[in-house]
């Protein structure tokens, strides 16, 4: 059987041979790193002496919005090896985390918003980094979007991951615009919302284990949304072969 | 300086369509290319054009020589065939025109908008805008589709003053253009034969 | 249970919406693979005996 | 290349091409702002440099579909791809003539719909000059989207979804300017960027629009 050069680099059967071994473990640690971090997060730590209870909402925020963020740049590599080797796993890969980076750009807003709101005294306040959230939350939209509306997998494989590179672009630029058009606003820089410096390390340790924990779930959704997109796709392939063979 | 094409497949939608074709042709040469409709005349027609890349294979031509007509001809409605004539005659980097209006009767035409022609007129504009492009090799699918029988009396003798002059065509149609020296080659052989459907990962191309 | 004091009610809200939106998209996730995996199986098994 | 755009204007002139549509909308919106927010003139003023930076753009995103539709449809873009010029020079001819035909009104406009919301004198320069130098960025990300839905369907919905969170940057630095012009605030940092952004746009993304129209055409 030749392999044509379009397909040698990619491997969809060895893929979903290698994640049957592969998936359930990193679903297993997912969910341990998960239930302890959260749990340890929740029960087990002080309270701050300024935010009050409020600070066990890092253990939400703080995981999500990174795995937004790195979710976009995982999309980005994967759009760039699609362009550069036309490796269909990776395409599918792209498809398979943006619904999951959505997600956690939602929920980052989400509990964002509340651990703001005792601070702002309204439910949603334009601070910079969360609106800079809600513009990432556009793109993984227009994103997934693009996805649905073409038919040809190939064709959308190459156009989203266009998008992809540019929207990365724009979406970086936004984020110094958002971050200047606040400031802009000579209101005061309101207390934005980066805990990293003082974090103390009562705090830091369950954190570690729900950035974790979160990076786990992510791995382990597009693992698992990857080989049904591959499916997906092997179905659309007999289908249309049918239909041209009959 | 001719077209030669060398072990081509070409696909549509991602699926392979025709497969393992190869063909040459010199100067003053024309290829009809016969075969059911559906079976991928048009879709290798655009890959010997250029618009779209072969899955293997390949198609060598010199640079900037080909020009590609399909189905629909490109005209504006709303610019008069002169307008529309001369457009294409700068966009190619020439802008002689008189002599493509004359080959087919559209002078008396010239100040008249596209969009009042009729059917048989609009394509024989369509046809008029290959003499202006100044391209050797003409790659075309159904040319003849709404012409009458006198307009492809017309047509043919454009193909062969084109030939005569040293250039190249490949015409994909159903009817006999009575053009008796150009070869007839049928795809229909060249059918790509479908995947076995158990090579899992064969069934993404 | 900690004593939440008055941001109680903030706290435990975000909580239960983020986790309750990470199963959601859990679940959507793994009903997909299985509705997609079986539709896979009957066409396989349909393109393999009349193939 | 200048015959495209010779081509381009005329089609734009004649009937039905669409010359006035990007004006008539940015009217309609300006003069629909106070029927929703209120007659109130000192709040009209404080937000009429947003909302003529707003109506533009929406005025822009309108007419964006059209600008690769027409071609599409009686075939032009399959001619035009095997024609000398390189498919970026076609983009941006493309993207110059829409700038051409529907960003240049709506800066010339823009000073005259001012009147409408009663903005404070100081703001018509900034205003102008803001609108000048974001609107060519508009049109270039917008001929991008154009690009990427030329083929489907119901395109135009999908354009604005793709087209708007690229805008946000030209929007705020552009809007900002205008405000601050407005409020008689120093406008030297918003312009610098928000004319790099442009530059940025019209040297870079011509090349992705070509790319994807290269993939739309197979």
């Amino acid at each position: 059987m030749n392999l044509n050069t379009l397909w040698a680099y990619a491997n969809p059967k060895k893929f979903i041979q290698t994640t049957d071994r592969v998936l359930p473990w990193v679903a297993g640690l997912a969910a341990l790193a998960l239930v302890l971090g959260l749990i340890w997060g929740f029960f087990f730590t002080p309270e701050d002496y300024r935010q009050g209870s409020t600070v066990k909402i890092i253990y939400l925020h703080v995981p999500s919005a990174l795995m937004a963020i790195n979710a976009w740049l995982m999309m980005l590599v994967t759009s760039l090896v699609w362009i550069v080797r036309r490796h269909h796993v990776s395409a599918l890969a792209a498809r398979a985390a943006a619904p999951v980076g959505m997600v956690m750009t939602v929920i980052a807003l989400i509990t964002g918003a509340i651990w703001g709101q005792p601070m702002w005294g309204t439910w949603w306040a334009w601070d910079p980094r969360l609106t800079s959230f809600l513009i990432l939350f556009l793109f993984y939209l227009g994103y997934i979007a693009l996805w649905e509306a073409i038919e040809n997998d190939d064709t959308a494989a190459d156009l989203t991951s266009i998008l992809c590179l540019v929207g990365s672009v724009f979406a970086l630029l936004s984020r110094y615009a958002v971050n200047f058009w606040n400031q802009g606003l000579h209101q005061g820089a309101s207390l934005s919302l980066d805990k990293e410096e003082n974090v103390a390390d009562v705090f830091w340790y369950p954190l570690l284990v729900c950035i974790a924990g979160f990076v786990l779930l992510f791995v382990a959704l597009v693992l698992l949304r990857t080989r049904t997109e591959i499916r997906a796709r092997r179905m659309r392939v007999l289908l249309a072969r049918e239909r041209m063979g009959a | 300086m001719g077209l030669s094409v060398s072990d081509l497949s070409v696909a549509r939608g991602g699926i392979r369509v025709l497969e393992g074709l190869s063909f040459a042709l010199a100067p003053g040469q024309a290829l009809v290319l016969r075969g059911p409709n559906g079976i991928g005349k048009t879709t290798l027609l655009r890959t010997i054009a250029g618009l779209q890349p072969p899955v293997s294979g390949e198609v060598d031509a010199p640079a900037d020589s080909l020009v590609y007509a399909g189905h629909a001809d490109g005209i504006k409605a709303t610019l008069t065939v002169r307008e529309n004539l001369g457009f294409w005659a700068q966009a190619f980097g020439n802008s002689d025109i008189s002599q493509a209006m004359e080959a087919f009767q559209l002078t008396p035409l010239g100040e008249r908008p596209a969009g009042a022609l009729s059917a048989g007129q609009k394509r024989r504009l369509g046809l008029a805008r290959l003499l202006v492009t100044g391209r050797e090799i003409w790659v075309l699918d159904e040319p003849t589709v709404s012409l009458d029988v006198e307009a492809v009396a017309m047509f043919a003798a454009a193909v062969r003053a084109h030939l005569a002059g040293g250039g190249l065509a490949v015409i994909a149609t159903h009817i006999d253009l009575g053009l008796t020296e150009a070869e007839v080659l049928d795809v229909t052989p060249f059918k790509a034969k479908p995947l076995e459907h158990d090579d899992f990962d064969g069934a993404f191309l | 249970m900690p004593d939440l004091g008055k941001y109680a009610e903030a706290v435990l809200s975000s909580y239960a919406i983020s986790i309750a939106i990470i199963i959601g998209l859990i679940v959507v996730s793994v009903m997909r693979a299985n509705r997609v995996n079986k539709q896979l199986q009957e066409i396989e098994n349909k393109v393999k005996n009349n193939g | 290349m200048i015959a495209l755009l010779i081509r381009d204007f005329r089609l734009a002139m004649r009937a039905g091409g669409g010359f006035g549509l990007g004006l008539a909308f940015f009217l309609i919106v300006v003069t629909l702002v106070p029927f929703g927010v209120g007659p109130q003139s000192a709040l009209l003023a404080t937000i009429a440099p947003g909302i003529l930076w707003l109506g533009a753009l929406l005025s822009c995103l309108l007419s964006l579909d059209r600008i690769f539709a027409l071609d599409w449809e009686d075939g032009s873009l399959d001619l035009l791809a095997t024609s000398p010029l390189p498919m970026e020079a076609i983009v941006t001819v493309k993207a110059l003539a829409h700038w051409v035909t529907t960003g240049l009104p709506l800066v010339l406009a823009a000073p005259v719909f001012a009147l409408l919301l009663n903005m404070p004198a100081a703001g018509y320069q900034p205003l102008v000059l803001s609108l000048l130098l974001g609107t060519p960025a508009l049109s270039v990300i917008g001929t991008f989207g154009a690009a990427l839905t030329v083929g489907l369907k119901r395109g135009g919905l999908l354009l604005s979804l793709l087209v708007l969170p690229l805008y946000v940057p030209t929007l705020i630095f552009g809007a900002e300017m205008a405000r601050r012009g407005a409020e008689g605030f120093d406008t030297t940092t918003p312009l610098l960027m928000l004319a790099g952004i442009t530059c940025g746009t019209i040297a870079l993304l011509p090349f992705a629009s070509a790319a994807v129209l290269r993939v739309n055409l197979r």
